[in-house]
C-alpha cells in the first residue's frame, strides 16, 4: 500500500459514518498528513445510505473526490451493495460479520468484525463507529493512536468521550486480533 | 371519490420523515376535499418550497411547486385566470409567513378565494431545523442556539388584522377537527387561512427534547384547547365573515365596464 | 375468528412512527421491526383513529371480513 | 392605414392586447407606470384582468400563474423592480412558462436618475438571475418597433416557451411617433398537447426541444417544479437528466437564433465603419450614417432588434468581410460594446458612452465619426 | 500553527470574524446554512450581533445598514436568495457601503438542484443587478483560500468601499480540509474622515476615487441615497455630477485592477495548453495539470481568485505569448469561457461543461487534454 | 433645540406640493422630537422611496434614504449595530404598507425599538396617483380608473395583529394630537407604529374631487374623531405595552453567552 | 399697534397653499398672489394654529412686539 | 424656411404646454408628416417650467429631440429665459405680450400676441394653450386647419371641447393679424 488513502465510510442515516471519517480526518491531519473529507449530501441525506468519504496523503491533494478507493468501511449490507463496487482491486475492507461481502472481487482484503456485538457489549450500539474506527485504524495503520484519541475527544459530545474512547480500545483490539489472524493467514 | 384516490401513488411513499405532522395534515385535507364535490381537473393545488410545500407533489390535481414564499402570488394569477378552478396553497410557516409574509397579508386584505393551509411545525424543516417566524420564544433551534430571542407571530391574529374574512386553527393531533375545520374553508367564498399545528420530530422536536412523535401529538393534546381553554392554544374557527369576494368584484367591474357604467 | 373491521398496513408506506399505536383505544395495533402490524384484529372497533392519524397514508380500515 | 400618435408605453400596450395578452399585473415604477395605467383601463373592457400587487415579486408570479392557467399575461417594471423580478423570471424559464416582462429603463444604478434614460440592465436582462437560463431579449428604438416587438415577444415566448424581455429606454418610452396598429400581425400561440391527458408527460419534448403545456383546468393533471424536473415534471435527482434539461432549455434557443435573431443592417455592405446600436442611441446613429452616406462615406448601421441571444456571427461575419471599424454608443459604461468585443476586435471598436440621463447627440457621433476616419 | 479540518463554510464564518466582521443577518439557504448557524453560534461570545430575518431582502437590508452604522457585516446565501439580494447589492454599490456577500453555489436554475455544486451564478454575480455598478467578485478553490479571501473580501471592501462577493461552489463549501486559521492577517478599515464634521462632505473623494463614510452616529451627520447624488450625499440632477458618479463608480475599481486582481499562475511560461479554472474544477485541473508535467508535457494553469473585475490582461497577455490552447472546465454552460472569449479566440477554447450536479473530474479533464494535443 | 433647527435650511423649500400634508407630518414630528432630549447625533432617520421618503433629506441628523419598502430592515441593522441611535423610519402608505409589508409585520413581532412613521395618503404620491394598500374601495386612482375593488388595511389592526407594543393614529388636521402620539411613540420601549392619514390634493385629492388641501383637511376633521365616536376613523393610540425590547433581549442574551450560561 | 404676537411668514418656504388662512380662528392672514401674508398682525392670538398647520415650515408666531 | 420643424413649446407646470404639443404633432401626422414628440420629464416636472418638443418633417425622423429649434413658443418669461437660448438663428417665437424677448438674437422672428388677455376673455385661462396653437399655426402654416381642429377633439376632455375650438379659432384670428402686420413689416 502507498502513502495515498482513498477511504470510505459508509452506513445508514443514524449510524455516525460521517462523523468517523471526520474524526479520522482529524487524526491524519494531526499526523502531518494532507487530508479531505467530504460526505454526499442530497435528497438522500434523509435516510438511506450516507457516505463519507477521506482522502489521506503527503502529497498535495487537489480532486476532492475519492477516484480509486483503497480502504473502505460498511456498516450496512445496503451500503455495501451500494458503495462496495467503488473499492479499487487490491483494496482494504472492513465489515460487520453479519454482511456478505462474496459479491466482491476476491483480490479485496475482507476484514469482517463482529462490530456491532461489540459496540452492544459496551452498553452503547451508537459507539459502533467510533469502535470501528480502532479496527480500520489497527489494520491500516495510518494514524497514531494517539492523534486518534485526541480527535475522538475533539469531535464527540462530551458526555460520550469516556465510551467513545472504550469503544475505540475495544475496537483497536479487535483490529489486532484480526491483523495477527491474517498475518497467520487465517480467515478473517 | 376516496380521500387516498387523490394521491399520485407512484410517487408514494412520500418523502417526509416517520412521524412527522405534514402527512396528517395532507390527509385531513384530502378526506375534506373528498367529501366535497370537486372535480380533480378543477382543483389546483399552489406550493411555495419546504418540506410541507411538497406536498402538492402528491396530489393527483393541477399542481404547481412554486419558488420560496411565492405560492399566494403564483395562486393569486391562477385563480383570477381562471375564477373557476378551485386553488389551494398548501404551505409551511417558513414559507407563508416569513418570507412569503407580504403575499398572505395582501390576499387575506383583497378577499380572493384562495384556501391557504399553513402547515406550522415551528421551524424550518427543509433547512434543517432554523428558527421561523412561529418558533416559540426561547425555543431551540440550528440558528437559535442559545434560545429564540424572536417573539412569534400568532397567525390567526395576523391574518385578522390583516382582514381575512375566514381564519381558523387546527392541529394534527385532532384531525376530525382538523377536517372539519379544513373543509369550513373550502367552502368559504373568500379568503380562508387555516393554521394547523404539526409536528417536525427530526428538528424541533429532537432540538427541544421533545421526544417522539407521539410525545409531541401529547404534547399538543395537552396544549391545545378547541374550547377555548385558559392558557391553552385555542384551535377552533375565529373569523368567518361574509364580505365581497375578489374574482368576483372583478368580474363585476368588468361588466359595469362592458355595459359602459364606470366611472370615469 | 375475524371481527367485524378490516384493518391493512401497507407496509410500503409505513415508517413505523408509531402514532397509530398510539391512538388505538384497543390495543389492536403493535410495532414491528421498522413497520406496525395488526396484532388483535379481533379488537378493532372501527374508530379510524389509526387511519385517520397516520402521517404515511398506509393504514385502511374497512367494514367486513377479511375474506369479502 | 391611418396611423395614431402615441407613445411608447401605450404602444406596448396596444401590442400586447394585439397579441392576445388578457392578463397584466404589476407594480407602478417611473418610466414604465404608463404601461400599468393604460392596462388598468383597457383590460376590463376586453374581459382581461389588471392587478396591481403588493411587490414587483407578487406581480411577475401572478402572471406566471395566469400563464399556467392559460392566459396570455405581461407585467412592466423599471430597473429596481426587475432586479425584484429575477427569481421569479428564472422559474419562468425553468418550468418553460411564456411571459413577457418589460423593463423600460431609467438611470442606475439603484433608485438612480428614475426619469432620465439609460441602458445600464442590458447585461442584467440576460444574466439577472442564478443558474443557466434560457431567456430572449428584444428591444425597440421607435414607438411603431415597441407595438411591433411587444407582439413578436409574445410570439416569441408561446413559441419557444420562455420568458420574453423587452427592454427600452425612457425615451422610447415616453416619446409619441405616429404608429401603424396593423390588426393583421400574426398571432402565435402555444401548442396544446396532442396526447390525451393518460400519456400525457408535460416536459416530453419528443424531437422538438419545446415542451406542450396544457393550461391548468383544461383536463391534463400534471406538475410542474422549479426543482430540477424529469419529462414528467416531477423532481429528479438523475444526472443524466438534470444535464439533459439545462442544455435542451439552453438549446431550444440556440439552435432557434436565425429565427429569433432580429436585426437592421444599413449599408453594411460595403462599410469602412459600421454604428452598431440599440434603443435611443440608435436613432441618433441612423441620422449620423444617413448624412455620411449623403456625403458620400461609407458608413453603414447594424441595428439590433434581438439583444439576446446576442448576434455574435453577425458581428464575426461582418467585420471578417468588412474589417470595418465599430461605433458603440451607448447609454451606460460600455456592457454592448464589452459584448461585441466577443466578435470585433477591442480595438477596432470606438466606445461612445453617456451616463447622465441625457442622450447621445448626433453631434457626439460625428465626432466619433471624424475620430475614426 | 497547527491547521484545524473545517468545512469550507466554517472557514468563511473564521475568516470573517478574523477580519473583523460582528455583524451577520441571514436567511437560511441550501447549501450556505451551516454559515448563518455558526454565526448564530459565535457572534454572541464575541458581543456581535447574529439575526435572522424574515427573508434575503431584509437580511442584505440588515447588513447595508449595521455597516452604515460602522460595524463589518456579512450576509451569506444561495442562488434564489442571491437573486432577491440584487437590489440592495445595487444599493450598497450606489451608496458605496462595505459588506460582504457569499453566495455558495448550487444547481439551477431556479430552485434547480439545491445540495449539489454549480457554476451558473457567474455573470449573475457580476451583472445581477440593474444599472452599471461596481462590484468585486472573489472565488476560493479550497477551505483554506476560503478563510483566506473572506478576509480578502473584506478588506478590497473597506478599502474601497463596495460590496463584494464571494462565490465558491457547494463541493468547497462542504469538504473538510486542514486550515491554518493564522491570526496574522493584515486586516483593513474603512478610512474615517478627516475634516471636522462642518466641512465634512461624504462623497468628496478628493485627488482619490474612494469616499471616507463616516459610521452614523459618530458626529458626522449626512445623507445618503440611492438616488443619483453629488459629493454631499444629496440627490442631483445635474448631468455633470451624474456622470462623474457613475464613471468614478467604475474608475475606483478598473484603476484599482492591479491590486484587485488576483489569481495563481502555475507552469504557465511555456505552456502550450493552459487550464482556466477556479472553485472545484480548478482541483482538478490542478491534478491533472500536475500529472501532466510529471509527464513532460507543456501544460499550465491559470486559477482565478479574484473573477469581478475579469483578468482580461492576463489573458491576452497570457495568450499573445504562448498562443497556448485554453481548457476551461465549469459546472456551467460556459459562462466563463464565454467571457474569456474577449481575450482568446473562440477557437483556441476548450470547454468542458458539465451541469448534472456531479463535479468534473480529473478523468474528464486528462480526455479533453487529449483532445487538444 | 427648536424643531425648526432639525431642518437642514440648505436644502429647504421642499419638494412637496402646496398643501401636500407631508410637512405637516414632518413638523410634527420635529416637534415631538424637539421637546426631547436627543442630540441630534444620536437620531437616525431612515426612509424608503416616494413623496414622504424623502423626507429624510430634509433632517439634520444620521439620514438614510433606502430603496423602495426596505427602510425597515435597514434601520433595523442600524439599531442592532448601534442600540444607542434613536432610530426613526420615516415611511409612506405604499412603502410601508405595500412592498414593504413584510418587514413592518416583522419589526413589529420582534418588537424592536424603532419608530415607525407611516404618512398615509391613500396613494402612491411619487409615481402619480396609483392606489395602495391603503387607498379605500371603491376610490379612484390612475390605475383604478373605474373605482378600487381593493380592500384597504387598516394599519393599525395590521399592526397590532402583527404584536406590535405601540400603535396609534393621527391625522395631519390635528397636529397638536399627532405631535402628542408621536412623542409617545419615541417614548415607547419597543417597536412603534404612527400611521398618520394625511393628504396629496395633487393625486389623490384631485381625482377623488376632493377639493383643495383646506377642504381636504375639512374633510379629516368631518371623518376621524379622537374621541371614538362611532363611523368616524379612530385616532389615538390602540396598543401601548411593555414587553421586552428587541435589542435589550439580544444584550441580554450575549450576556448570558459570556458568562457562559447558554443552552447548549 | 403691534399685537401680543408677531407672525411672520417666510415667502422663500410658503407655497400659498391657504391652510393657514383656513385655521385661523382670528383671521390673521390672508392669501396673497400666491403666497400667504399676515393681514391683520394686531388681531394674532398666539394659538400658534397656523405655524402647526403650516406643511412648509414657513410661518414662525413668537410672542412680544415686532420691535424687539 | 424649409420642410423640417423643431418646435419647442414651454410653459409653466399647469399650462398644458405638452398638451398643445401632442395636439401639434397629431395634426401634422394626420397632414402626413412624420412627427415626434417628447416632454421633458424629471423632477422639474412637479412645477416649473415644462417643455414639449415638436419634430415635423416630410423626411424620416431619427434623432427624436430638437437639435436646430426653429419655432418656439413660450407662454412664460421663465420658460423663455431658460429655452429662449435653444431657438437658432432665423427662427421664429411666439410669446405673450407681456414677455421680455430683448434678450434674444434679432434675427429671431418675434411675434407677441395677447395669448393670455385673449383667454381670459373667453372666460378659460386655461385654455392659452390652444389659443396659441392657432397663433402658431397662422403664422407657420405647417398644418391644416382642419387636422387641427380634428386633433384638438380627439385630445382635449370632451366637456371642453366647444371652448377650445373657440380658443383655437380666436387664436388664428390674431395670428392672421399678426402675419398681416409682419407681412406689411409693422412692429410685431
Ligand atoms: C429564496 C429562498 N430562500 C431560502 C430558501 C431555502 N429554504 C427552502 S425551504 C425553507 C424553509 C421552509 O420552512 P417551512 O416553510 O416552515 O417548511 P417546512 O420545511 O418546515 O415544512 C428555506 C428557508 C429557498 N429555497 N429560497
Ligand atoms: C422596487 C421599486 N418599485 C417601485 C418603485 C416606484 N415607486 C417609487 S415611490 C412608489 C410609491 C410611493 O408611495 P408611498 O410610499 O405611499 O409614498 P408617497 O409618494 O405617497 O408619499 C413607487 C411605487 C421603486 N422606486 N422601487
Ligand atoms: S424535517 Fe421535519 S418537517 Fe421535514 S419531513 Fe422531517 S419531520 Fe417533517
Ligand atoms: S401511523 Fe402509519 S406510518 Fe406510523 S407506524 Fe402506524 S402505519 Fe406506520
Ligand atoms: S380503527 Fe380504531 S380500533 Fe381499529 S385499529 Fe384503528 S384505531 Fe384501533
Ligand atoms: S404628489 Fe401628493 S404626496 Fe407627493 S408631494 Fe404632491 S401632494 Fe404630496
Ligand atoms: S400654510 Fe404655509 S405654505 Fe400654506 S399658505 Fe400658509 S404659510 Fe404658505
Ligand atoms: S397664531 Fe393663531 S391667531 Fe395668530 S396668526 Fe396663527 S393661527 Fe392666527
Ligand atoms: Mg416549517
Ligand atoms: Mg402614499
Amino acid at each position: 500500500m502507498n502513502n495515498n488513502w482513498e477511504l470510505i465510510i459508509s452506513g445508514s442515516g443514524g449510524q455516525g459514518a460521517i462523523l468517523a471519517g471526520i474524526i479520522f480526518a482529524e487524526a491524519a491531519l494531526a499526523d502531518g498528513y494532507n487530508v479531505i473529507q467530504t460526505q454526499s449530501y442530497g435528497p438522500e441525506a434523509r435516510g438511506g445510505a450516507s457516505r463519507s468519504e477521506v482522502l489521506i496523503s503527503k502529497e498535495e491533494l487537489a480532486y476532492p473526490k475519492v477516484q480509486q478507493c483503497n480502504l473502505m468501511v460498511a456498516l450496512t449490507q445496503e451500503s455495501l451493495d451500494k458503495y462496495g463496487p467503488l473499492l479499487a482491486d487490491g483494496g482494504t475492507l472492513i465489515i460487520d460479520e453479519d454482511i456478505d461481502a462474496s459479491a466482491l472481487n476476491t483480490s479485496i482484503k475482507v476484514y469482517k468484525a463482529p462490530i456491532f456485538t461489540a459496540a452492544a457489549k459496551l452498553l452503547r450500539p451508537m459507539v459502533a463507529n467510533v469502535l470501528v474506527l480502532g479496527i480500520l485504524n489497527t489494520v491500516s495503520g495510518i494514524v497514531s493512536m494517539e492523534s486518534l484519541v485526541n480527535a475522538v475527544r475533539a469531535r464527540v459530545p462530551a458526555a460520550t468521550t469516556d465510551i467513545n474512547l472504550a469503544a475505540l480500545e475495544e475496537g483497536s483490539k479487535i483490529g489486532k486480533e484480526l491483523s495477527a489472524k491474517a498475518f497467520k493467514g487465517g480467515n478473517i | 371519490m376516496k380521500y387516498k384516490d387523490f394521491l399520485r401513488k407512484d410517487k408514494m411513499p412520500h418523502i417526509w420523515c416517520p412521524g412527522c405532522g405534514h402527512g396528517m395534515v395532507l390527509s385531513s385535507f384530502l378526506r375534506a376535499l373528498a367529501k366535497r364535490e370537486y372535480h380533480p381537473d378543477k382543483v389546483a393545488v399552489i406550493s411555495g418550497i419546504g418540506c410541507s410545500s411538497r406536498a402538492s407533489g402528491y396530489l393527483n390535481f393541477n399542481t404547481l411547486h412554486t419558488t420560496h414564499g411565492r405560492a399566494i402570488p403564483f395562486a393569486t394569477g391562477i385563480k383570477m385566470a381562471k375564477p373557476e378552478l378551485k386553488v389551494v396553497v398548501l404551505t409551511g410557516d417558513g414559507d407563508s409567513a416569513a418570507i412569503g409574509g407580504n403575499h398572505l397579508i395582501h390576499a387575506a386584505r383583497r378577499n380572493i378565494e384562495l384556501t391557504v393551509i399553513v402547515f406550522n411545525n415551528n421551524i424550518y424543516g427543509m433547512t434543517s431545523g432554523q428558527y421561523s417566524p412561529l418558533t416559540p420564544h426561547m425555543r431551540l433551534a440550528t440558528t437559535a442556539p442559545y434560545g429564540n430571542i424572536d417573539y412569534p407571530f400568532d397567525l390567526v391574529k395576523l391574518a385578522e388584522g390583516a382582514g381575512a374574512s375566514f381564519v381558523a386553527r387546527g392541529a394534527t393531533a385532532q384531525p376530525r377537527h382538523l377536517e372539519k375545520i379544513i373543509g369550513q374553508g373550502l367552502d368559504h367564498n373568500g379568503f380562508s387561512l387555516i393554521e394547523v399545528i404539526t409536528q417536525c420530530p427530526t428538528y424541533f422536536g429532537r432540538k427541544n427534547r421533545m421526544g417522539s412523535a407521539v410525545d409531541m401529538l401529547q404534547w399538543q393534546r395537552d396544549n391545545t384547547s378547541t374550547t377555548g381553554k385558559e392558557g391553552k392554544i385555542p384551535l377552533g374557527i375565529f373569523v368567518q365573515e361574509e364580505r365581497p369576494e375578489y374574482c368576483a368584484n372583478y368580474h363585476h367591474l368588468v361588466k359595469t365596464v362592458a355595459e359602459g357604467k364606470g366611472s370615469e | 375468528m375475524a371481527g367485524k373491521f378490516q384493518v391493512r398496513i401497507l407496509p410500503a408506506y409505513c415508517k413505523g412512527c408509531g402514532i397509530c399505536v398510539s391512538v388505538c383505544p384497543k390495543q389492536v395495533l403493535g410495532l414491528g421491526k421498522d413497520k406496525a402490524q395488526v396484532v388483535q384484529p379481533d379488537q378493532c372497533i372501527g374508530c379510524l383513529n389509526c387511519e385517520y392519524h397516520c402521517p404515511d397514508f398506509a393504514i385502511t380500515v374497512t367494514e367486513g371480513e377479511k375474506d369479502e | 392605414m391611418s396611423k395614431r400618435l402615441i407613445q411608447g408605453n401605450e404602444a406596448c400596450v396596444e401590442g400586447a392586447l394585439a397579441a392576445g395578452a388578457r392578463f397584466f399585473a404589476g407594480y407602478p415604477i417611473t418610466p414604465s407606470t404608463e404601461i400599468a395605467e393604460l392596462m388598468a383601463e383597457k383590460l376590463p373592457a376586453l374581459g382581461g384582468v389588471f392587478m396591481q400587487m403588493e411587490d414587483e415579486i407578487a406581480s411577475i408570479a401572478a402572471i406566471i400563474g395566469a400563464s399556467i392557467a392559460g392566459t396570455k399575461a405581461m407585467t412592466a417594471t423599471s430597473g429596481p423592480g426587475f432586479s425584484l423580478m429575477q427569481e421569479n423570471l428564472g422559474f419562468a424559464a425553468m418550468t418553460e412558462v411564456p411571459i413577457v416582462v418589460v423593463n423600460v429603463t431609467r438611470g442606475g444604478p439603484s433608485t438612480g436618475t428614475p426619469t432620465k434614460p439609460s441602458q445600464g440592465d442590458f447585461m442584467q436582462a440576460r444574466w439577472g438571475c442564478h443558474g443557466d437560463h434560457p431567456i430572449i431579449v428584444l428591444a425597440p428604438s421607435s414607438v411603431q418597433e415597441v407595438y411591433n416587438l411587444t407582439i413578436t415577444a409574445f410570439n416569441m415566448s408561446e413559441k419557444y416557451m420562455v420568458p420574453v424581455v423587452l427592454l427600452y429606454d425612457e425615451v422610447v418610452g415616453h416619446l409619441r411617433e405616429g404608429v401603424e396598429l396593423k390588426g393583421t400581425a400574426e398571432i402565435i400561440n402555444r401548442d396544446f398537447p396532442l396526447v390525451p391527458p393518460e400519456n400525457y408527460r408535460p416536459y416530453a419534448t419528443g424531437d422538438g426541444l419545446i415542451p406542450k403545456l396544457a393550461p391548468f383546468g383544461s383536463g391534463y393533471r400534471y406538475h410542474m417544479s422549479g426543482l430540477s424536473h424529469d419529462e414528467t415534471g416531477f423532481p429528479t435527482g438523475n444526472p443524466a437528466t438534470i444535464e439533459n434539461l439545462v442544455v435542451r432549455l439552453q438549446d431550444k434557443i440556440e439552435k432557434n437564433r436565425q429565427d429569433i435573431i432580429k436585426y437592421k443592417a444599413i449599408d453594411v455592405e460595403d462599410a469602412e465603419v459600421i454604428f452598431l446600436a440599440y434603443g435611443s442611441p440608435l436613432r441618433s446613429a441612423l441620422q449620423v450614417q444617413k448624412q455620411a452616406r449623403a456625403r458620400g462615406e461609407k458608413v453603414g448601421l447594424i441595428q439590433l432588434l434581438t439583444l439576446w441571444p446576442f448576434p455574435h456571427e453577425l458581428l464575426t461575419e461582418t467585420f471578417a468581410r468588412n474589417n470595418a471599424d465599430f461605433i458603440i454608443p451607448e447609454l451606460s459604461l460600455g456592457q454592448l460594446a464589452d459584448e461585441a468585443s466577443k466578435s470585433v476586435p477591442r480595438d477596432k471598436i470606438t466606445r461612445v458612452n453617456r451616463n447622465d440621463g441625457a442622450l447621445i447627440t448626433p453631434a457626439q457621433l460625428e465626432q466619433a465619426l471624424k475620430g475614426v476616419r
